[in-house]
């Protein structure tokens, strides 16, 4: 079987990408979909933990679909937002969309 | 069938092989028997369509080829898509537009996994049985918009972005329409579904049921009178319009595969699967599959294609409340009878 | 194990069912609304608030767990719900007028400042992760929407993406630090994963343990805005309509802030001094760059923004100050400044009058000669936020400050006095605004909404109440956090 | 190596391979389709550790929903001529360093702190179970999630509609 350390060091990679994702991309939706790639490495921890860990209540699975759910209304939010900010903006670059300064 | 398998899977171990050879050696067969089974179907899918049109348009339809009513037209047509020329427009992003097909046929293909052709003849019983169909199925979608996009035209986007859009829109009264047999059985497994039905068959209890389950599958497959996304009046051919060749086969193919997979899917939900008198169970539900498919050809070519507005009005409007509906009076039976 | 779904645990979650029926009741009533005449849903929506601050009043005093120990109401609940409650019905008191003047005519606006209150209220009440997690997004999807709100405004479009952004990276944060936990203990339960770390020996020097830890703080630091995880809040508070960036400063902060005090205090308590360590920074980091930055606005939103993350700076020094002298310092600190920021926004929104925004710190120019009575409140707001006596601020700062001395953080005690020096220097630039300078010429428009006023009023009284005759608050949140851990 | 491993590996390093595709490329569609196979590779291993159900709500509202809107917004905000813009900021390098050095920080975590040696328990049918507790148990958490929903929708349609004319 595949030890579970194996599934915790590829979650923290997945984590990783998807933060330097979310620090580096300039287009709106495109840290969008790096933050996604952070919920799911913590949904896989979740799924990895609730399958090795000596207990009978399926906790991390249930708490793993709280936040499938949770990502998609966040996601549907967001891309909303996205949309109006193009009506007004014509560009979905983070850095592009400064009009305040502090 | 197992009992074949376990000697097959011992034969080798015997042999002293790895148990992942077998293994892949089963799989491997398991898909060609799909992939076969595909395209023979299609082949006969598209051979009466054309002839189901002809009549209800009160003309012959192919005659020549193959002698008896052109019984052969679809395999010449085969042989030409395959050899013609592969173009990939200028423009186009080749890498996703190469990909695009593969996506479509791949999930098409993956839904076979769970059909029960009879009592043993399935690929896979998963225990998540109808929630896989749904959710592959959305698949379709993305590999849609691949192509679409890929293809730098305005008119396979508006298809590809009007497909997706619809396709979304019937998801939802396709996914509720189905939990009413899902609470009466208390599983997600085909197999046992259908052994449910051994004494009523469930369009007869979950006869709302079965009729938006219906409509929002032709919908799902993109046929009239949802062909929208396609409309070859204002779209010339939707998001494939810049496909040609094998590829556009490989749509084609998959799009017919599609058609069969909702089909047999309402087969197995509702029509009670295999059950049936005399013949063999294989025979019963393939019979019923194709009396399904037999009534989207006739719908197609009897009804008029759905205006944008009006098609998003019976998705939202009133398919959705009335699956919602279905599934609480269900659940409300079910209550009652404890 | 299995519980079903009974009356017991309902009555109990009483407050969320009724406050959600009403948002969603509010919802179904804006289909029939009159265009142009939806002010009623306002009333209505208050009216709701009002209701259920009432039933949260009669459960005032008894510990009640429901929903298979996932909820708590205990008294520190009760009294966050109790704060929450109360800016909820003077954000919405301020909108009913700022709506009319944006010309927005949208009933959802505050059906949406509901929902985020529901969520508010489940965060004050979890003692389970999940449904503290839940609770959080329930809070910040609607506020997202809201801080987006005004469409054609392009600043708002601008504060909305940025909030859901950093939420967005920060839930992931705190999501990483919630399956360490979870990996750790196999518990989601607070008081499960308490229990769970004290059986094992030497978990407290565990390096899973303290990535948890470190990760629930940085999460948390986003959500309550302290540096150095604020970057975005000052845009954010700028951009969103000035009744959601009410809400944010005086409410959103605040429960992510109940949050953070139950996950400490309650499921690792044992890291303790670890985690004050980790305060100590933050607080002294927060306090002095949010005073510092303050100086140089001229936009008082951003102004406010500074200040309020600059306040978040002195609510840690509660934190690290530890129970329980400490927390209800603390706990009566958020009462203080929910009163006062809230006052303070709602003076923006008076002077928010066709193009005059009231944002600009010169758009106060004058308000001494227009009216005296506004100016007065004012100049009570911004003496309580410097907290300069016999104001509330004052109060709240002394117990916080007394709290932090008494277990020997002098020296954070004396940098917060600095601090607090600091602020009255630009706080003290509207008050020349608003008495040195003469009138402009073209006159100073006041929104004459009646809402609002009341509103004003209840800050102003509140405030100097607690700053008056501290006693009652001051038991109110000792009782509050008694039991807590 | 057994089969299940070499399957893991192939699965770990097929989706990490898309995720920083996801990250890196250069097209945004790219990015999205990538992102697709990295919820599927996401899927399979959840299918590796017996969560069939979860690999389905996966592949459903991950592929079926998220990746679906995403691609609707950016064939909205975005043309496929717009190929070679800058798509980082100037953080790139600093970012890089110290996602590597909190990448370090959690493996090390990771490794130290959990008890690593716990064999997987035997796997039981879950899929009955999980409705179950999420009717029973977690029934709180359930509704809070459908008030979130509820608030998400009527949102995103407020944002996402059309302002009409000035009235």
């Amino acid at each position: 079987m595949v030890p579970l350390s194996h599934y915790l060091i590829l979650s923290a990679a997945l984590f990783a990408i998807g933060m330097f994702g979310a620090l580096t991309r300039r287009n709106a939706i495109g840290i969008l979909m790096a933050l996604e790639l952070m919920f799911n490495a913590v949904n896989l921890n979740f799924v990895a933990f609730s399958r090795y860990l000596p207990q009978t209540m399926l906790q991390g699975q249930i708490f793993a679909i709280f936040v499938i759910t949770v990502a998609a209304a966040e996601a549907a939010v967001g891309l909303a937002i996205v949309l109006g900010l193009y009506r007004n903006f014509k560009s979905v670059n983070v850095d592009e969309i400064n009009l305040m300064k502090g | 069938m197992e009992k074949a398998l376990e000697r097959f899977y011992s034969v080798f171990a015997e042999w002293g092989v790895p148990s992942i050879v077998p293994q892949l050696i089963v799989m491997l067969v398991v898909v060609s028997v799909v992939i076969l089974f595909i395209s023979v179907s299609v082949m006969f899918m598209i051979w009466w369509e054309r002839k189901i049109s002809a009549h209800i348009q009160v003309r012959y339809g192919p005659m020549r080829v193959g002698g008896w009513h052109g019984w052969a037209q679809s395999i010449a047509d085969g042989i030409k898509l395959l050899l013609k020329e592969d173009i990939i427009p200028a423009g186009a992003d080749k890498l996703v537009f190469a990909l695009a097909p593969m996506v479509v046929f791949a999930a098409a293909l993956a839904a076979y996994v769970i059909i029960p052709f009879g009592p043993n003849l399935i690929v896979r019983d998963l225990n998540i049985g109808v929630l896989f169909y749904i959710s592959i199925s959305s698949l379709t979608v993305v590999g849609i918009i691949m192509a679409g996009w890929s293809s730098n035209n305005k008119y396979s986007v508006l298809g590809a972005l009007r497909s997706a859009a619809q396709a979304v829109s019937y998801e939802v009264p396709l996914v509720v329409s189905v939990l009413g047999v899902i609470m009466t059985v208390g599983s997600l497994s085909m197999i046992q579904i259908v052994e449910a039905q051994k004494r009523i068959w469930f369009v007869i209890p979950q006869f709302f049921g079965f009729l938006i389950y219906l409509t929002a599958a032709i919908a799902e497959c993109n046929r009239l009178p949802f062909d929208i996304p396609e409309a070859e009046s204002e779209l010339v051919a939707g998001f494939h319009v810049e496909y040609s060749g094998m590829r556009f086969a490989i749509f084609f193919l998959a799009e017919y595969a599609n058609m069969f997979t909702v089909s047999a899917i309402a087969t197995a939900l509702f029509l009670g699967g295999w059950h049936g008198p005399l013949l063999p169970p294989w025979l019963w539900f393939l019979i019923k599959t194709y009396c399904i498919i037999f009534v989207m050809m006739w719908l197609r070519w009897t009804l008029a294609r759905l205006r944008v507005d009006q098609l998003m009005n019976l998705g939202w409007k009133v398919l959705l409340p009335l699956a919602f509906l279905n599934m609480g009076i269900t659940g409300l039976i079910l209550v009652i009878h404890g | 194990m299995t519980q079903a779904f009974n009356i017991a645990d309902l009555s109990t979650a009483a407050p969320e069912v009724i406050l959600s029926a009403v948002a969603m009741l509010i919802l179904v009533l804006d289909f029939i609304a009159p265009r142009g005449k939806r002010d009623w849903l306002g009333y209505l929506s208050v009216l709701g608030v009002l209701l259920t601050l009432m039933v949260v009043i009669r459960q005032w005093g008894a510990t009640r767990s429901a929903f298979s120990g996932q909820y708590l109401s205990d008294p520190f609940a009760l009294f966050f719900k109790i704060l929450f409650l109360v800016s909820t019905a003077l954000i919405l008191l301020m909108s009913i007028g700022y709506l009319r003047g944006e010309g927005v005519d949208r009933g959802e606006f505050y059906g949406l400042i509901l929902f985020a209150t529901l969520g508010m209220m489940f965060m004050a009440s979890a003692v389970d992760l999940l449904i503290l997690y839940v609770g959080l997004e329930t809070m910040s999807i609607p506020i997202y929407i809201l801080a987006g709100f005004l469409k054609r405004e392009r600043r708002s479009n601008e504060a909305a993406l940025k909030y859901l952004l950093m939420g967005g990276f920060s839930s992931a944060v705190i999501l990483y630090g919630i399956v360490m936990l979870y990996g750790l203990t196999g518990a989601t339960g607070l008081k499960e994963i308490a229990s769970s770390l004290t059986a094992g020996t030497g978990m407290f020097s565990n390096p899973a343990l303290i990535l948890a830890m470190v990760m629930l703080a940085a999460g948390f630091g986003f959500k309550i805005a302290a540096v150095p995880f604020h970057m975005y809040i000052p845009d954010v508070y700028e951009g969103a309509p000035t009744p959601v960036t009410a809400l944010l400063s005086a409410a959103s902060e605040i429960a992510g802030l109940a949050i953070l005090l139950r996950v400490f205090l309650v499921a690792i308590p044992g890291l303790q001094v670890r985690w004050t360590l980790l305060f100590y920074v933050l607080s002294l980091l927060t306090m002095t760059v949010g005073n510092v930055v303050a100086i140089a606005q001229s936009n008082i939103k951003r102004m406010l923004a500074y200040s309020s993350i600059a306040h978040v700076g002195y609510l840690l020094i509660g934190l690290v100050a530890g129970p329980e002298r400490g927390i209800s310092a603390t706990l009566l600190y958020t009462l203080v400044y929910a009163l006062m920021t809230l006052g303070a926004f709602a003076m923006v929104i008076l002077l928010c009058v066709g193009e005059v925004k009231g944002e600009r710190i010169d758009d106060f120019t004058g308000l001494a000669q227009r009216s005296p009575m506004a100016a007065a409140a004012m100049l009570i707001f911004l003496l309580s936020l410097a907290g300069v006596p016999p104001t509330a601020g004052f109060v709240g700062k002394l117990y916080l400050f007394g709290a932090a001395i008494e277990r020997g953080y002098v020296w954070l005690a004396v940098i917060a006095v600095v601090n607090s020096a600091i602020s009255l220097f630009y706080y003290m630039k509207v008050t020349m605004a608003m008495y040195m300078r003469d009138i402009p010429p073209a006159g100073l428009a006041l929104s004459p909404s009646r809402p609002l006023r009341v509103a004003l009023f209840v800050a102003v009284v509140g405030t100097l109440a607690i700053g008056v005759y501290p006693g009652p608050f001051l038991d109110l949140a000792r009782a509050s956090v008694a039991g807590l851990w | 190596m057994t089969v299940t491993q070499a399957v893991f590996f192939l699965l770990a390093a097929f989706t990490l391979g898309a995720a920083l595709l996801v990250v890196l490329a250069t097209n945004i569609v790219h990015c999205a389709i990538a992102l697709v196979f990295t919820f599927f590779g996401v899927a399979a291993l959840y299918v590796l550790l017996d969560a069939e159900f979860l690999a389905a709500v996966q592949v459903l509202l991950y592929v079926g929903g998220i990746t679906i809107l995403l691609l609707f917004a950016i064939m909205l905000t975005s043309r496929i001529s717009a190929r070679g813009v800058k798509i980082m900021n100037e953080q790139a390098g600093i970012s890089a360093l110290v996602v590597f050095a909190i990448l370090a920080l959690m493996v090390f975590a990771n490794l130290k702190g959990l008890v690593l040696a716990a064999a997987p328990l035997p796997a039981s049918y879950a899929t009955a179970s999980l409705g179950r507790l999420l009717l029973t148990t977690y029934v709180l958490p359930f509704e809070v999630v459908s008030i979130l929903l509820l608030a998400a929708m009527v949102g995103a349609i407020i944002l996402a509609k059309r302002e009409r004319e000035k009235d």
